[in-house]
């Protein structure tokens, strides 16, 4: 394909401005590709890239600072809204967001995720819940499915003893400070444009309503999962949605209007 | 039709979630490896003339490898 | 005696499974070794190497700065460990991927192998790693290659056991291509 | 002379810090340091600053890493339970070069232990209790006026050299009430602008980024040499101790903060009764005044440090001068373990001959 | 001869820790020590006991807490800066005396670092990472047979004293493969039962209590003291080191670890050369072998200290030995820098001169 | 009143068993002392004093070896559930409780009792809220009511800065594995009644359906809020219930009759 | 009636809660200190005959510091 | 010239109290001082004391093993700490509640002061401390009574002020009983 040759079409889908021209270390089909995507066209829409700072979690994440145009801080494990939350005291102009894992957020920083949610800090959290631990080799999260095997489940979540995989978004929609709150998927190109506003949404709680918008994206991570990419998208409409419905679950901007 | 998409050789990673997603089939991979080892989502000019532009690859390609482009 | 062999490839599984194996093979004849992988920055694909010291006493470092021999599977490989090879050692480089022919050093035994191509010949292209293992072995003969064959039995899961003969020829290939080399 | 206040020398860190700018406050109640963010909760509104009371010492010292890569002049208090919670940010804080005040008001331990003063964070403290080998800047208030003047100074280092600074005091120093001349803070004429500092893009067009991770080849032993380097240069430049009656010594008594005060007084005791001793006390623990040690011992004379725990700075001493002798007295922390004056002055029988 | 496995120095810890009767883990994943909670979690159901992956490093320390103080052999496992987190709990641990194993394999720092082998946590380990002044056992093992080893000899030390033990060991001893001969566990005869451990006050109708809170005038001063009588009993009852080639050695190199590996390639390769060099290698790090470093040197002998850090057991080898002349070569943590043996030999040369 | 007067009558109300007959620290009109004695009325029930292990937090309780007759471990600040699963695992068939204040179990103790209750363990845990830090002196908790003054909110806490206070019952009642989670007060006699008998069925839910069974209890610190008892105890219904209601949010047994 | 509630001067902190408690108001404070310095809770002889031993005072007392006897 | 004295009562806040106000008091003189409270195991309620330490030259340590001067409010506090007071220094003895009248040591000057009793007559058991405070301060003369009734002013709340009144009369009952005392 020459380049000549679109030169007098339409452009009609294009990389962002905000997602720097580099090939990402994600595994293939890995979706945190989609979604950084999603989150630098939300900050094109804005047209915020200038101003922000995000703050990187540790996960297969953590390497945010490398596509995204703007200025990046590295929490420690599960600390990122902690670390937003002192950024965003010190610059209250600037737009300020997390990407967060669902190991990070959703274990060993749930503490600071449901503070930082009920303090109502004005920031925007973006939640990868790809069901395990990705970095550090498919570890079970604790939002892996029921019977999922993982290596440290290797004969699948037991239940009884390991809990039920929690469901973030409807813990945070419980807490008055949250402001917007929803689950999304990325499998299909419908959800991939319902994930889109949505996180668009969550940039504009933050921007237009000073409020703390929140969204989980379910996702997925074929070489943990032991898929290739295309049975382990497949898996999020079988397995993950039964589990996490989709949905916005808070919008305080729509019960206010 | 005169609608196109580009996929970029360096950038895609063969995952074949473009190829699931396009509605008309369009998109296969190439059986050659692209310099990062990876085999590449390939269309090809006849299928090209199928294509309606929806974008729908393009939404889910996680390297952001696809351009898609339409009639003005 | 102490034997050391680093070895460098890309794509991680496979220099680390010849690693392996030379080790397990050593200890399976009372000797010991060790095995130390080296991944790079990424965990899966990307650059990835491993280093066995072998010996019939104790083994010290699990690392070597100059190794004795080194397998080196890709261009990349070559351009940055070849230099570390110690003087007096061995070099077996991977001619099928590898242009540059080891010319540059002359104090050391350089043995182009053209691996890719003897695996595909045998049958499949992953076997690349087991032809160097054979070469390798054949020229230290620290240990024996029955004996690596019976490692590999072990390691490999019974449903894989139908590709061991393949995996037999490489290493015998490997091996013979040695010989031939230093005849 | 300007007005003498009489303020508890918790309150002393809280005034100094708001004196010198610091407008971001991030901490979680623990005795016997809580007066720290009680001042400051009530004062930072009318300053226009931020004081949080987060949920944990872990989002503290996390809103203090996000604050202070934001340029911000910010700093968390704790005491010792507390602290061991903050050693993952802080060691954070220390790889991600991130300038800011943390106060130890150290309690009794280890666990729950107790809340009457104890030196036993000597080791965490200037050794790194977190993981992978970094410094703070270390500096030990003897009186409520330090807590005031050091926690100014804490800011400058910090800033200066782009490492966490702690004021590593007691229960002692932080709950005595005591005269304090406040003074206006004025910034070092050669202190840089934090141009490193994240403030969105924009401005200057190019993406920084604050962080610890370094993957690449030699990139992180490369990154720890240079916080070596800084290490060396604040211990050839920043190093602060305090001399009292050491010229003529023949036992040279050391202790900091709170057992320095105490062993003044024994000193000034055995003066009056002849002995030739006196008293070193280093203000920086970390950089560690050796130079001074050095300087102040000599082949005959003898070392005694005094500490309330079973010997941990003792350790800095004798390997500042290893071929003196150094003898240890500590107490081991807890109520009704401080050491008085009477005890320490018999201890310094113990080790000098009565001379003049 | 029992069949010699080929496996990695995470599974030999975790092999040695369920042979030993270890039936409790609680961990959080962490690169690159995560094959321990894998191995146990595959292996401990048909073992009957229990793994939990738990929501972070702080749960599982306190989870440890709670099964060692109902009287179970339990471990946690991490990284550096999952150790970080541990300390507050570990400082409770110790101050509640409770045993039970800790397992560092560290990774390079500060902060996030990287995922190599580093050396820099020694001061953590071995000074008290947590507040108040305590101690552990530290074990350094240097073989994936040590590993298996010494995870038994952690439990029954730290059994016998109610002080909590660590494995401080890094990448490269946890991810190197060699042969590990296992055998089976002997518990010592002299071990006493728990019966300071909980169990519901039925059987014996008298309620216990596992605490660190002393408020009593001099009563957390006395346990304090206790606490520290038992590590001085460790100090002479426990201390292990090896020695290689020592007995004429004009130069004696000591590491622990892995580079104690590397150095004693290092020091074999200078022997061929004729220099009187020999290794010794502490496996304690706390209680550590001072005895052994002033029997080993003498007027005119050298130390020198190999370290994968920019300096810390080298304090102790100072403090051991002060009139000792003793060198430090070491390499601040990161992808890369790891001493191969050929450096440490070239260090070697610098400080001996050749003999025979 | 001898004592001879009152042998022949009918004891109603007496001290528990396995409440230690000891003066408590507590200051005059703490209602902690009315939740232990509850507590130890729940173990006299089963009669389980002499198997049951308790865990204690930092907080005003800490004491609690001093007063119950059974055994005891001190947990740090906010992991008494985190210790409480350790010990339960071992000790699988005897009772584990943990009490704990809402400094403790709703601010720094977040994420160990989400987890714990999400895990499911089969624990007790008793969660005084007296709306503020009492051992520390009266700060701010995360259970403070708007605009309460506290030595850290000398101004009232502020909900768009501190947020709002969480209702930890609530937001554990919306986790599976919680079987039971109730709400009560003990401020007039009647709600005191109530109260033993959640804390009973809490006990009852640990030790007949081997669930996670959780009683927030609403509580006055008449020392911190600067109140006389008998005000502090009014307040409870003023202005503690109408922001915390009462009631039983989850019965996981009385859902499965 | 012969119902009685015993006062236990020594437990006592003299919170007041059980005169509050009490529907009859049977209960008064003491204008005596007990030996830990507070002003307990008593009863005189002649409100005790009313007391109906509902033991709601017993209920919201902090420091037990109240027993309820009834009538057999 | 170094002064310390010790206080130690029950209940805490008024010890504290007067040792507060001598501190301040000395420092509005141009002196130095130190206070140090010590509270027992519980915050509210409990022992209490605290130690005051003054100089016109610097403050040394803010703890005193033996107290120059004590000041004891209760029987716990004669107990626990008439045996520290130095060798020839001086104990004020609340004999309102104390019955030991000191007489088992010679070597110090022990003064028995009805604290409770007098504060009683002036109007308020609260006044008790400020007896004693004002029975030490012209013991001791190293601050002007005065000088004590301002700090006294500043401390107080506005709204307070009205009590300072019944507060500067049991500051001067306290030093005329010691004058006589003394004489
Ligand atoms: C304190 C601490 N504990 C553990 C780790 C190891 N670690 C790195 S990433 C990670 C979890 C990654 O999982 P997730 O957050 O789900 O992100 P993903 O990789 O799946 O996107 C862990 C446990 C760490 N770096 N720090
Ligand atoms: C790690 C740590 N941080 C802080 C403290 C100090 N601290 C002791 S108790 C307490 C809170 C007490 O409040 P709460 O849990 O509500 O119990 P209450 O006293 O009100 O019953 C705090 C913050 C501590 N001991 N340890
Ligand atoms: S490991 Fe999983 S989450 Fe991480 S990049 Fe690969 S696919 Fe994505
Ligand atoms: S734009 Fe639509 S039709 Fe065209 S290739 Fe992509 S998915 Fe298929
Ligand atoms: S979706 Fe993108 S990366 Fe995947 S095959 Fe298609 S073009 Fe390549
Ligand atoms: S401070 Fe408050 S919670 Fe603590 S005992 Fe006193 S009244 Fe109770
Ligand atoms: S038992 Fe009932 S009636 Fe009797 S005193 Fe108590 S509250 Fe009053
Ligand atoms: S409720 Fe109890 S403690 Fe309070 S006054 Fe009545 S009897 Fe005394
Ligand atoms: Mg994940
Ligand atoms: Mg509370």
């Amino acid at each position: 394909m020459s380049i000549e040759n679109v030169e007098a079409m339409k452009q009609v889908f294009s990389r962002p401005a905000s997602l720097n021209a580099v090939q990402t270390h994600f595994c293939p089909g890995c979706q945190h590709g989609v979604i950084h995507r999603l989150v630098a066209q939300a900050m094109d829409a804005f047209d915020i890239q200038a101003q922000t700072i995000g703050v990187a979690s540790v996960g297969c994440s953590v390497f945010l600072y490398g596509y995204f145009g703007i200025d990046v801080i590295e929490a420690p494990h599960g600390r990122a809204p902690a670390v937003a939350t002192g950024a965003k005291r010190v610059h209250p102009q600037r737009p300020v967001f997390t990407y967060q894992g669902d190991g990070d957020l959703a274990a060993i920083g749930t503490s600071e995720i449901i503070h930082c949610a009920n303090r109502g800090e004005p920031i925007t959290v973006i939640f990868v819940n790809n069901t395990t631990y990705g970095m550090t080799g498919g570890q079970m999260a604790p939002t892996t499915l029921p019977s999922q095997k993982t290596s440290t489940s290797p004969y699948g979540r037991n239940t009884s003893k390991d809990g039920y995989p929690i469901r973030m978004t409807e813990l945070l929609a419980g807490l008055e400070g949250t402001a917007y709150a929803a689950r999304v998927a990325v499998d299909t190109p419908q959800h991939v444009l319902q994930a889109g506003k949505a996180i668009k949404k969550a940039f504009q709680t933050q921007l237009r309503d000073n409020g703390f918008g929140f969204v989980e994206v379910l996702s997925t991570c074929p070489t943990n999962w032991g898929m290739n990419p295309v049975d382990a998208n497949a898996r999020v409409a079988e397995e993950m949605i039964p589990y996490f419905p989709l949905g916005v679950f808070k919008d305080a901007a729509a019960q206010g209007e | 039709m005169a609608n196109r998409i580009v996929i970029s050789e360096q950038l895609c990673k063969g995952c074949g979630l473009c190829v699931v997603a396009c509605p008309h089939n369009l998109i296969e991979m190439s059986t050659e490896l692209n310099k990062h080892g990876f085999f590449p989502a390939v269309i090809t000019p006849d299928a090209m003339l199928s294509c309606t532009g929806c974008t729908f690859c393009a939404q889910v390609c996680p390297d952001v490898a696809i351009e898609v482009f339409r009639e003005r | 005696m102490n034997h050391d062999v680093f070895m460098a490839g890309f794509g991680g599984k496979g220099v680390l499974l010849i690693g392996n194996l030379l080790a397990y093979a050593t200890i399976l004849e009372g000797n010991n070794a060790s095995y130390f992988p080296a991944y790079g920055v990424e965990k899966r694909g990307g650059a990835a190497n491993c280093t066995v010291v072998m010996s019939d006493t104790t083994v010290g470092s699990p690392v070597v700065g100059e190794p004795e021999a080194a397998i080196l599977m890709n261009p990349a490989a070559m351009t940055q460990f070849y230099p570390r090879v110690r003087r007096g050692g061995l070099a077996l480089i991977n001619s099928s991927l590898i242009e540059d022919d080891g010319s540059s050093r002359t104090d050391l035994t350089a043995i182009a192998i053209p691996a890719n191509d003897m695996a595909l010949e045998i049958g499949d292209s992953r076997l690349v790693n087991m032809v160097m293992l054979g070469a390798y072995i054949e020229y230290s003969k620290f240990v024996r290659p029955e004996t690596v064959k019976e490692a590999l039995k072990e390691v490999l899961p019974e449903r894989n056991h139908r590709f061991l003969p393949f995996n037999y020829t490489a290493l015998e290939a490997g091996a013979a291509y040695l010989r031939k080399a230093l005849a | 002379m300007t007005k003498r206040l009489f303020v508890k020398g918790n309150e002393a860190v809280a005034m100094g810090a708001l004196e010198a700018g610091c407008r971001y406050y991030f901490g979680y109640p623990i005795t016997p340091q809580s007066d720290i963010p009680e001042y400051i909760a009530r004062e930072m509104p009318a300053l226009g600053g931020e004081f949080i009371q987060a949920e944990s010492e872990i989002a503290s010292i996390n809103m203090l890493l996000g604050a202070s890569a934001c340029g911000a002049r910010a700093m968390t208090s704790s005491s010792s339970p507390g602290i061991s919670l903050k050693q993952e940010g802080i060691s954070y804080m220390a790889g991600s070069e991130c300038p800011g005040l943390i106060v130890n008001i150290c309690r009794s331990g280890p666990g729950l232990g107790g809340i009457d003063a104890s030196q036993a964070d000597y080791f965490q403290a200037t050794k790194g209790g977190g993981h992978g080998g970094y410094h703070l800047i270390v500096l030990a208030p003897s009186s409520v006026q330090e807590m005031y003047d050091l926690t100014m100074l804490a800011f400058d280092l910090s800033d200066r050299y782009r490492v966490p600074a702690m004021i590593l005091a007691d229960a002692v120093i932080g709950q005595m009430k005591e005269a304090l001349e406040p003074h206006p803070y004025v910034a070092p004429d050669d202190l840089q602008p934090k141009d490193w500092a994240l403030i969105g893009p924009g401005e200057r067009g190019v993406n920084k980024v604050v962080k610890s991770l370094y993957l690449g080849d030699g990139e992180l032993e490369q990154h720890n040499l240079k916080l070596h380097r800084k290490y060396a240069e604040m211990q050839e430049k920043e190093v602060r101790y305090e001399g009292y009656e050491l010229d003529d010594a023949e036992l040279v008594v050391t202790a900091y903060g709170s057992t320095a005060r105490i062993a003044h007084t024994a000193v000034r005791m055995a003066r009056q009764q002849g002995y030739k001793v006196g008293l070193l006390r280093p203000i920086t623990l970390f950089p560690f005044p050796k130079e001074a040690y050095k300087h102040h011992t000599a082949a005959g004379q003898k070392v005694l440090c005094v500490e309330l725990n079973t010997g941990q700075m003792v350790d800095d001493v004798r390997l500042a001068v290893p071929c003196v002798e150094v003898e240890f007295y500590g107490r081991a922390p807890g109520a009704g373990s401080l050491p008085t004056p009477e005890e320490l002055f018999a201890q310094i029988r113990l080790h000098c001959e009565v001379r003049s």
